[in-house]
């Protein structure tokens, strides 16, 4: 049985990470319906500023916090540069626009930093925590919790405080929005700053476990879609969801039956759940106006 | 319309007329998937050829070196390999990060009869042998082999494997498959992980859930194999772990951890245990200079990868200085006389059969032990 | 007389394609263009999907994986021509399109635009996992094609280079013709229609699913052929053919140069084949500028730029 | 004997019943019009009938055979056809295409054919096409014919897709507030098309809220509110119901208190 408790616990932990990124798409889909291709980047850039101010002599927490705000200041210059002048776009011109953003900030990241792999320490050290024959690293435990308090925080926000249910009601409807006084402009930059912030965090979290690089972003990024795909877009409890779901679906695959096909396990298993839901677990229903 | 102005402008800005004496090529993968293997290979030559000029050039003629950054695309090598042929009539071209770039390039290459140096791994590349087509590491096959010998030695016969499904985890899983038996090891447990998970516990723990296991082998390059050492620390699999020459560089104890890397075995160059080197030792004075040079020049850790580029250039500049030409042909053939070029990865002497033209010497066995490098032989 | 729009892009693609050449300063230009066709093939087939029908595909990359390994494969495995292997790839690729389009295209939007990223993504780790028949990440050698010998023989002496250059220009405008006969055709129609509005479209009685399928066939295996033409041009093949990124190069260059026309396509093909050639210039600012160009057409030209330019002209003239 | 028959017809919305046991019938050549307040859920049952909702409860009989839930494009192909009250044009086609496109059933063929522009592919296009040119004359829109349809005006897109339905040749017409957004004239002008289509067989079936065009041209009315049939019969005959002045004042009087409020 240990076996299946590490296979369990490995899950968990990468399941976290992808929830964690997946978390970060939730705002922005919410509030504009696009899907952030460059969510990702977030991630790797809470990772490699974290890295970079900490080499340069900063303590640990106050370099992930210049990380944090960093990043969410470019999340919001993303909104007001690259995806306002944009509203309206079909579908394929966003996932452009956002590839295109994410290509960006990948190609301006190896000009500012580098392109070497760089980790920084796990907040608690290295020492496994022995669970019933299975083993956990510190750290892991910091991922959880990160993406429990965050899916927490977000559930509180959008159903609890007064702008989280403006974001809410401008996904559904920005006009009528608009016309009880929302002030949709801001929502969105709010949204963005959010899911930047949240993806930074997620790089600070995730690093001392997956290491960083200017690159990692996209397959993060395609995870963590993946994991909110399978959840239900635009739902904190599907991001969550999905995210460990995903992960200890790749854990068991490679545990169980073959590390080479483990993501094609998970794949696959994605594609039948849209088939039978196309709105994925926990997504809403919608029916064509007409 | 569109099209015509397009090309005519690109026309415009390519055909820069050059004046350099001798042009030398190179498509590298500086960025993309590979590029942890390619940085370091382009900031070498630019580095070298930079030195070489500051020093007179060769013949008394200056290099000049045309550099494209193929993002490990086999298709945008094979264009850029074309370009430094066609366009940019280069002399000889150093380059193909990865074996996949290089395969894709040798026929453009042989076809237009110009020396080509690769600096990938795989014995396709010069098994068998193509006229024009040289390599400067190590097959991922001596590598292996370096490997399994060390793992006789210590009367190891049953092992698990773990391998990136990247080119460089693939290709050598494939290589030490092949000869595995040749060394009376038996593979128990073969598993793989892909280039960007992020765990890799499952595999690590079907390994030491099989019984008989003496040793574990990772043959990879980039994150993974710093994961999998973690990874190997954390569930305490106690035996012996070998990591490939894919990670032998000082960033790799950085990131694995210092604590987890302990005890890891490794086949890597010269270049790595530079200052552990007797003085006696005929590779001491090109490692050290080379290493000291770069990281002046980069502030970064030299690589096992930047010495292939290193010896790819060192290796043609030695060719044209012999041939007294700079005749894609002569130079060629120069190469191929190739004796006793001392480089980063060893001893160089090549022949119409042995386009590579290193043995296992040129491997030293380290290991990892406090955060440093020891030799083990 | 006025032409019509299809003659007018027929005549304008073989126009430059045949004279282009007179401004070749070396041999190397040929290969650039023969890329440029290469992708334009594949951009064609999108035009159907994205351009004609409004479904997106992240996942086209895949079908040039099939197309190219068919190529490498079938010759050796198969004892086929290389020419007849393309054929297989073609077939496998529309049969496996039918297969996958049926349960995915019910999807719509960004769920559509994943699963498919997910059916390229499973094509590219099945050819670099089954490293026995493909050679894994490493590639493999493709044999061939043999016509070049042929038109040596009866007198045509081509390099390499040059023979590529005609040859798969010559599918190009084939393709070119085939993506324009059906827009102007009944099923061309039935497609334009489901994408100004489903619903609309089945209540005159467009089957939607059927004619999503028929987009999404049509589309693979235009990639498909443009992959049989990549691997055979290469003589060697490695999965990054079938990779994320080559689809999501194929989509952006389809909708960059403007998705619902094949000239505007096959323009935005061009443009993005040349950038990475041009930007070595620029060294390491390639990524920075690869990016900014698309943000940037796609945020000021939404149509894509060859509408968006016809457009503006137009608006000028009247 | 009825060519459309619907029988205890119902839906419910997130446990809300939007439509409960609606049931009539129309005769060819016969115009019905479904009238009710806003929100009756006369577009629902529309929608229901045509085949883009699937309905909860009843049944819809087309000409003896049960076609409930039976897709849009199918219950196409047994002549039935529809406008929507928020318009569906095809905007990247010109104003002839649209029309065109409202030929499918009788222009598709193999894709085959299509892509290889062979000559029965050619003779199916000429043909949709020559008919598609006599609807849009009819309907008044021949000399627009080259214009993209975005270009047109809210009523002529009304009237397009009037076109666009009739191509089908139906048997059985639904339309959507046809007279939505048209001046006197072009009412009017839709008024005599819809009495002309009629008179050569086909059943209509009308949601309109002009209700001097209603009493005008319908033979038979049902009256929808709250989502169920508060009455149903001869245009004179309604506008003296009571429940129906109720439904229809006590509707205003709301609406007015809001407008107020």
């Amino acid at each position: 049985m240990p076996e299946l408790l590490q296979f369990l616990l490995s899950g968990i932990t990468v399941g976290a990470v992808y929830a964690l990124v997946a978390l970060g798409f939730t705002i922005i889909y919410n509030a504009s319906d696009v899907v952030n291709f460059a969510q990702g980047e977030f991630v790797m850039l809470g990772g490699m500023i974290t890295f970079f101010a900490h080499a340069a002599g900063l303590p640990l927490p106050l370099a992930a916090l210049i990380a944090i705000i960093v990043t969410a200041a470019i999340g919001v210059a993303l909104n007001k540069l690259a995806i306002e002048p944009a509203r309206g776009a079909p579908v394929v011109s966003l996932i452009i626009i956002t590839i295109g953003a994410s290509i960006f900030i990948r190609g301006a990241t190896q000009l500012v930093f580098d392109k070497q792999l760089h980790r920084f320490p796990a907040f608690s050290g290295d020492q496994p925590i022995l669970i019933g024959g299975a083993t956990i690293l510190p750290q892991s435990l910091w991922v959880i919790a990160g993406a429990l308090a965050v899916f927490v925080c977000l559930w509180l926000f959008f159903t609890r405080t007064l702008i989280g249910r403006a974001v809410l009601a401008t996904a559904n409807n920005r006009v009528a929005a608009q016309l009880v006084g929302i002030n949709t402009k801001y929502v969105m930059t709010l949204s963005f700053a959010m899911s930047a912030a949240i993806g930074a965090l997620a790089g600070v979290l995730v690093t001392p476990i997956t290491l960083t690089s200017y690159d990692v972003g996209l397959a993060l990024a395609l995870k963590g879609f993946a994991a909110a795909m399978l959840g239900g877009m635009g739902n904190p409890k599907g991001a969550l969801v999905g995210g460990l779901l995903l992960g200890v679906l790749e854990a068991m695959t490679a545990g169980y039956i073959s590390s080479q096909y483990k993501d094609a396990a998970a794949f696959v298993v994605i594609l039948a759940v849209l088939f039978a839901m196309p709105q994925g677990l926990f997504g809403r229903k919608s029916t064509d106006r007409v | 319309m569109k099209f015509v102005l397009t090309t005519t402008a690109l026309a415009l800005i390519l055909a820069a007329p050059a004046f350099a004496d001798i042009k030398i090529g190179a498509t590298i993968s500086e960025t993309g998937p590979a590029s942890f293997l390619g940085d370091p290979e382009a900031k070498t030559l630019k580095l070298l050829v930079e030195e070489i000029n500051a020093a007179g050039g060769v013949n008394g003629e200056k290099l000049e070196l045309v550099i494209y950054d193929d993002g490990g695309d086999p298709n945008k090598a094979r264009t850029f390999a074309t370009r430094l042929v066609e366009d940019d009539e280069v002399v000889a071209v150093i380059g193909g990060t990865t074996t996949g770039t290089s395969m894709a390039i040798i026929p453009v290459f042989e076809d237009a009869e110009v020396p080509f140096i690769s600096l990938a791994g795989a014995i396709e590349i010069i098994d068998p042998v193509k006229t024009y087509t040289f390599k400067t590491p190590h097959t991922d096959r001596m590598a292996c082999a370096k490997i399994f010998e060390d793992m006789k030695k210590n009367a190891i016969t049953k092992i698990g494997m773990i391998s990136g499904s990247d080119g460089f985890g693939a290709s050598m899983h494939k290589q030490c498959l092949s000869i595995v038996g040749d060394y009376g090891i038996e593979v128990l447990a073969d598993e793989t992980y892909g280039p960007t998970d992020a765990d890799m516990t499952p595999q690590l723990t079907n390994i030491k859930g099989k019984d008989g296991i003496q040793a574990v082998l990772n043959p990879g390059f980039g994150q993974g194999p710093a994961i999998v050492t973690r990874n190997y620390a954390q569930l305490a699999v106690g035996l012996p772990l070998y990591q490939s020459h894919g990670v032998a560089s000082d960033g790799f104890i950085e990131l694995a951890g210092a604590e987890a890397a302990e005890g890891v075995r490794l086949p890597g160059t010269a270049l790595l245990v530079a200052g552990l080197l007797p003085e006696n030792d005929p590779q001491r004075a090109v490692v050290v200079a080379y290493k000291e040079a770069y990281e002046k020049a980069t502030g970064k850790p030299v690589s096992t990868f930047g010495g292939y580029a290193h010896d790819a250039l060192r290796i043609l500049v030695d060719a044209i200085t012999r041939a007294g030409s700079a005749e894609p042909s002569d130079i060629r053939d120069a190469i191929e006389g190739t004796k006793g070029l001392v480089g980063t990865t060893g001893t160089v002497t090549m022949t119409a059969e042995d386009h590579l033209g290193l043995d296992l010497s040129a491997f030293r066995m380290l290991q990892i032990e406090k955060g440093g490098w020891k030799i083990v032989e | 007389m006025r032409l019509s729009s299809k003659a007018t892009t027929l005549l304008i693609l073989a126009a430059v394609i045949a004279i282009a050449p007179v401004f070749f300063p070396s041999s190397y230009y040929f290969r650039v263009g023969s890329l440029i066709f290469v992708n334009g093939l594949a951009v064609t087939g999108l035009v159907i999907l994205i351009g004609y029908a409004g479904q997106i595909s992240l996942g086209h990359a895949g079908f040039a994986g099939i197309g190219a390994y068919a190529c490498a494969l079938a010759p050796v495995h198969l004892g086929l021509h290389p020419a007849l292997a393309a054929v297989l790839g073609a077939l496998l690729s529309a049969a496996i399109a039918y297969l996958v389009g049926r349960p995915i295209l019910r999807l719509k939007g960004y769920y559509l635009a994943v699963t498919s990223l997910g059916f390229g993504i499973l094509v590219s780790m099945v050819l670099s996992n089954e490293a026995q028949l493909t050679g894994g990440p490493d590639g493999m050698a493709v044999p061939e094609l043999g016509l070049r010998a042929v038109l040596k023989a009866i007198g045509i002496d081509l390099s390499n280079t040059e023979f590529w250059y005609a040859f798969s220009g010559l599918v190009l405008v084939l393709g070119a013709w085939l993506a324009l006969n059906l827009y102007h055709s009944p099923t061309g129609r039935a497609l334009r229609a489901l994408h100004g509005s489903e619903v609309a479209a089945r209540t005159v009685g467009v089957d939607v699913a059927h004619y999503k399928l028929v987009a999404f066939v049509l589309s693979a295996i235009y990639a498909s052929v443009s992959g049989s033409l990549l691997a055979l041009q290469n003589k060697f093949i490695t999965p990054d053919v079938a990779g994320f990124m080559h689809s999501i190069e194929m989509v952006t260059m389809t909708v960059l140069g403007g998705a619902g026309s094949v000239l505007g396509a096959i323009l935005g093909a061009a443009i993005l084949t040349t950038l990475p050639q041009v930007l070595t210039i620029f060294q390491e600012y390639e990524q920075l500028m690869l990016g900014l160009v698309m943000m940037l057409v796609m945020i000021f030209m939404r149509e894509g730029l060859l509408p968006s330019i016809t457009r503006r002209i137009r608006g000028r003239a009247e | 004997m009825s060519l459309l028959q619907i029988e205890g017809l119902g839906i419910d919305f997130g446990g809300l019943r939007a439509v409960h046991d609606v049931g009539f019938s129309l005769k060819p050549g016969e115009i019905v019009s479904v009238i009710g307040p806003n929100g009756a859920g006369k577009t629902t049952l529309f929608n229901m009938i045509s085949g883009v909702y699937a309905p909860a409860r009843g049944r819809v009989v087309l000409d003896g055979e049960d076609v409930t839930r039976m897709p849009p494009h199918l219950l196409a192909r047994r002549g039935l056809s529809r406008t929507f009250q928020n318009l569906q044009i095809f905007q990247s086609m010109s104003v002839l295409e649209n029309a065109v496109a409202g030929h499918h059933l009788h222009e598709r063929g193999s894709v085959f054919a299509d892509l290889f522009a062979l000559p029965a592919a050619r003779r199916r296009s000429q043909a949709s096409g020559e008919s598609a040119r006599a609807l849009l004359d009819r309907v008044g829109l021949g000399r627009a014919a080259e214009q993209e349809a975005g270009s047109l005006s809210y009523g002529a897109l009304k009237r397009l897709e009037i076109a666009r339905a009739l191509a089908l040749k139906p048997r059985v017409l639904l339309l959507d507030e046809p007279a939505a957004g048209c001046n006197a004239v072009e009412t009017e002008e839709i008024d005599h098309l819809i009495a002309q289509v009629a008179a050569e067989g086909v059943s209509i079936l009308l949601v309109e809220h002009d209700m001097k065009m209603v009493m005008r041209i319908s033979n038979h009315i049902v009256v929808l509110d709250h989502g169920e049939k508060i009455a149903e019969g001869e245009p004179a005959a309604i506008a003296r119901n009571p429940r129906v002045i109720e439904a229809y004042l006590g509707a205003q009087a709301t609406e007015a208190k809001h407008v107020d409020g």
